[in-house]
């Protein structure tokens, strides 16, 4: 089940999600197991920014029916020590590493991108211009043309694959996919969390400590094969599907919609080698409808 | 190799359903009992995610959907396995699920997580104190500890006498309830802020309500007392994935899973238990 | 916990959902049971369109976790069958009766708006340019001017209470908020459902006899609390809120994020008691934090 | 009122709680019977919509969430009310966790719904085909026809022996299937054409996978025999409030939960099972 992915070949179509595994702290937890079974076949980072960033105040997260709200907030430690601390871990690896990256003004994000350019333990790079949980994040990737003066200015900087991860909170993500196909783009990925709220029982106060969050997990799945149909219509470049994938009938879902890959978030939280599993069921699936999603 | 590494025991890889051996009530607590035939023995302090192995949902507003912590209360040697126990206080549609399984029915761990609790210092004295469900990780850490040169002070406050039958899961234990149903009359606290006066040095150990835990943490930085807490947060995973379960420290945001759930008093602050919490009853 | 709405006295703030209750099929189901204990405090017909709908083909239903995926596309008798044949029967109903219409022109929406202004039975109308399953709903209803130059027309056509429901399928939903406000609405309502998709498994065809639908049900409520929240904050007046509502707290909840009514759609579907149940429960709970989303 | 008014018991508005008072096996299918203490006798041919009264969800895919509709197999009235059987097939999640109830737990319904079969004509005699599961409304049918003039004739079919074990739900069946492992081998539909042959004009009343609903519409056409079938559609609610159970008819798409389930075989078309179906097995 070898699949090829912008020039990368990798073993099977499951990815992890960026932001929801943590392959150095899991290291810790589970020790060398990690490695011998590695459930995704790339690695993508958490988003990266340039500076570092201590995230949203606690509380995080809230439980939804089939779902979660989340307001993390990016916590990283920003690009000097991602570099340091992160990369030569990330480096070693079985799967190809992709760098998420993110930028609050067009100039930090060619940093970021002209900066990972150079470095070969990276094997591609997803552009985060869809975090719910930040005023910069959702404004950029919900506007085609933002997105094309952003990629105008960054493409340039690397030959390495790029993939723009699009905000489903828009009107219209295939004209952002439209105008990221346009403008350079490798790849898009899709989708980011969905713009939610909780508040504390009894009060007209936000639950969360970021005021409003993100929803992941299999509540938003339908909302996920819808845009990722749409944007399969609109563009030829290949689409990293996610969004509440938690079975291998699932991920076939995403894939039938459009999707190369499959990116597994919420669904490691409740096992971390849900990725391996995923894959093993869409193997037997596939296996059992050849013509499917066929890559 | 850092100072906690001993105090944390690493898990097995993804998520392996037990089978469940044994379940007892003890007033307002649930006592699930699973055979773990595949996992190491835990830490006293550590951690584990639950869930049932079916029907984990559908409850209460549809949920439970992400698994729940429970720090272990016992881990005994038994003839097939590791037989793990828990504690559970039934407050939402997790808990309720979990208080209401079966004998021979299926219980998915995923664990042990977390870093647990480092041995007393030398010529301290451990003096453990519990709040409401909070007596959990008690339980282990007072089976492990050696008796000798000190035998552990065990301090327990409960809400009230339903709750007070949960003492029982450890021995010699003096039990405060806020209603005066049973033992003294009032916070653990009081009867902490006694037993630090008496003997040699102590070195407190404590798991309870984030008031609770305040309460001990200013005591024993006024007694300059070294302690150990063992804290609670939302959690979605267990195991560093979500950075979802942070609570405020010295050395800023930390992920309570992974460099907790025991923490060092001193690397608290005021903000530490100022953050809207799980609820936990005393 | 009798509230006021837009002028009219409702006995509890309870209402139904456009398109999920159709009181006279459940009259022949249920019999004289529905009147005597109607479970809304008004009842809101299914969206009127000025010419007879069959609606799409099936397969119209697919269920979710925790949430339902619909293309029923709006079946409906057109105007001149539902003054005729729908509106003696909802008039007899023991509660104030709310019109919902669309129309796939202005001209179309005001020739509805100018008909129902004229007939005593009707107590309010709801605008639907948010259904996410006809081309012109979800075009109209996305863009703060559309909804302006339509509100234009045909506000000066009634005295009525004029209620616009938002699609929640927009990037920014306060924004047609602010504008639906500013040309004169007296309340808006959301969410409508959110697009989504589902396929037929193990094929790339999609499930839906319309393609693509609408999610609802508890799996969309957090981001309906997060719209509700942001109208709250751009307009001042009142909102009806629904999306996923299934008890007292929830419905509490999307009440403490700034609507004045909430409205029970799919979770009638489970129970076709549910929205009695959810104002019981709602009583109750206000009872207990009386300071809470106080109307 | 209309003609069918007569097959249309009307439902308690609501849903309510009953207890499960036995649980039977009958080969691949389960028999559900609960005790009905507030609703009213169905007609045969109408339904309910049912649920597990706890745990209805967090199966495969996180399903199910909706209720799921039951074809009545039997009721009779018992010592504390009414007995209502359901033969239930496990092809689901939703099917899957009726199955697996056991007795005393809660099954939540709403019911009786829909329109049931009407008699069958002066001098016709009626002739009941059912395939797998949809035999089931044919029970409390063949239950319910008086014996005289004529006896009902019952032709059933099924894939497997496994399946054919559900014939005996019925008195007198004859049985096809579909590997020859029991009674005749080949489709039910060869047993009716027989039929059609012999005595006196038939009525027909059939239940079953779209297939076998077409092939025996086709059937009674060439035969002009009247036929009444008992259709299927995905349902939401089962009282007309969703609009999403339609099925293409000569009037046009109409709701079955509302106009249906059973349908005169004459208001058909080419079209009526030409619908992505629910998968019945024959
Ligand atoms: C390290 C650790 C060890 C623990 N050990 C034990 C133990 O040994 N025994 C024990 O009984 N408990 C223990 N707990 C607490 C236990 O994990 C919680 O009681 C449990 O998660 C509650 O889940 P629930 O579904 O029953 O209730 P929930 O309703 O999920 O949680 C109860 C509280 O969470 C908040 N809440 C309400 N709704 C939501 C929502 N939708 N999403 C998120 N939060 C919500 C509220 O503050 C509520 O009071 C431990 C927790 C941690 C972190
Ligand atoms: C009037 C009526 C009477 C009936 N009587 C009986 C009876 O007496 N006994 C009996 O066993 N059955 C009966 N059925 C059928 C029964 O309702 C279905 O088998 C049941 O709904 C299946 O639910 P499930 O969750 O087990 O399976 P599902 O997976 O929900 O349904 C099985 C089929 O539905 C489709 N499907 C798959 N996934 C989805 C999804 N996410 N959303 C929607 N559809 C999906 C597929 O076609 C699949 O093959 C009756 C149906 C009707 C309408
Ligand atoms: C706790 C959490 C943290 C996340 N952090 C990031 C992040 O740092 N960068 C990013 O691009 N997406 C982030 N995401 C979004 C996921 O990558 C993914 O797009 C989304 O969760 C949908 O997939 P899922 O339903 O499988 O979780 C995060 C999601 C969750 C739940
Ligand atoms: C089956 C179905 C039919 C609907 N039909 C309509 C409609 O005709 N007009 C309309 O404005 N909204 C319609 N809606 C949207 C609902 O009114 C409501 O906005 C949405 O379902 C969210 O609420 P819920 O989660 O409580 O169902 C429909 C929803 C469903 C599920
Ligand atoms: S619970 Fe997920 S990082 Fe701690
Ligand atoms: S099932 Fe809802 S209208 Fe028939």
């Amino acid at each position: 089940m070898s699949t090829l992915f912008c020039g990368l070949e990798l073993e099977h179509p499951v990815i992890n999600a960026s932001g929801t595994f943590d392959a150095i702290a899991a290291q810790r937890v589970f020790g060398d197991a990690l490695h011998e079974s590695f459930p995704f076949s790339a690695f993508v980072s958490k988003t990266v920014t340039l500076e570092p960033r201590q995230g949203n105040p606690a509380p995080r997260l809230w439980e939804l029916p089939a779902g979660l709200l989340n307001s993390i907030g990016l916590p990283n430690k920003g690009l000097e020590g991602y570099l340091e601390q992160d990369l030569p871990a990330l480096a070693a690896l079985p799967v190809p590493l992709i760098v998420n990256v993110m930028g609050f003004t067009r100039e930090q994000v060619g940093k970021l991108i002209s900066t990972f350019a150079r470095r070969g333990e990276v094997a591609a790079m997803e552009l985060n211009v869809s975090c719910p949980n930040v005023e910069t994040g959702l404004i950029m990737g919900a506007d085609p043309e933002e997105v094309s003066r952003l990629l105008t200015l960054v493409r340039p900087l690397t030959d390495k694959p790029l993939i723009v991860k699009l905000t489903p909170n828009a009107t219209d993500p295939a004209a952002v996919a439209v105008a990221a196909q346009d403008a350079g783009a490798d790849a898009v990925s899709l989708i980011n969390t969905i713009r939610g709220m909780a508040l504390r029982p009894g009060t007209d106060q936000p639950w969360l400590g970021g005021g409003t969050g993100g929803v992941s997990g299999p509540a938003v799945r339908a909302i996920a094969a819808s845009q990722i149909n749409s944007v399969r219509a609109a563009v030829s470049i290949p689409i990293v599907g996610m969004g509440g994938v938690a079975s291998g009938a699932d991920a076939l879902e995403l894939l039938d919609a459009g999707a190369t890959l499959v990116a597994v978030g919420t669904e490691s939280f409740r096992d971390p080698i849900a990725g391996a599993r995923v894959a093993a069921e869409l193997d037997v699936l596939r296996a059992r409808t050849p013509f499917s999603g066929a890559s | 190799m850092s100072a906690g590494a001993a105090q944390r025991t690493r898990a097995p890889f993804g998520v392996r359903s037990l089978r469940l051996s044994g379940r007892s009530e003890h007033g307002a607590y649930v006592v699930l009992r699973a055979t773990d035939l595949d996992g190491p023995p835990p830490q006293p302090g550590q951690f584990y995610m639950l869930r049932t192995s079916r029907h984990w949902g559908a409850g209460t507003g549809e949920r439970p959907f992400l698994p729940r912590a429970f720090s272990v209360l016992r881990a005994t040697p038994g003839g097939s396995g590791l037989e793990l126990e828990f504690l559970i206080e039934a407050v939402g549609p997790g808990t309720e699920r979990l208080a209401e399984l079966h004998e021979g029915e299926g219980l998915t761990v995923l664990g042990p997580l977390g870093a647990g609790f480092k041995p007393p210092r030398t010529g301290h004295r451990p003096v453990l104190v519990g709040g409401g469900v909070g007596i959990a990780p008690l339980a282990i850490w007072q089976d492990e500890l050696q008796p000798a040169p000190f035998a552990a002070v065990v301090l327990l406050g409960f809400r009230d006498a339903e709750h007070a039958a949960g003492a029982e899961l450890l021995s010699g234990a003096q039990v405060a309830t806020d209603d005066g149903s049973v033992g003294h009359c009032g916070l653990v606290t009081d009867l902490l802020d006694a037993e630090l006066d008496a003997g040699p040095p102590a070195e407190v150990y404590a798991c309870g309500p984030p008031p609770m835990l305040e309460a001990v943490r200013r005591l024993c930085v006024e007694r300059a007392a070294p302690a150990q807490l063992a804290l609670e947060a939302g959690m979605a995973c267990g195991f560093g994935a979500c950075f979802g379960c942070v609570v405020p420290t010295a050395r800023g945001l930390i992920r309570l899973c992974l460099e907790g759930p025991v923490l060092d008093a001193g690397a608290l602050t005021d903000e530490t238990f100022s953050v809207p919490a799980m609820g936990h009853s005393g």
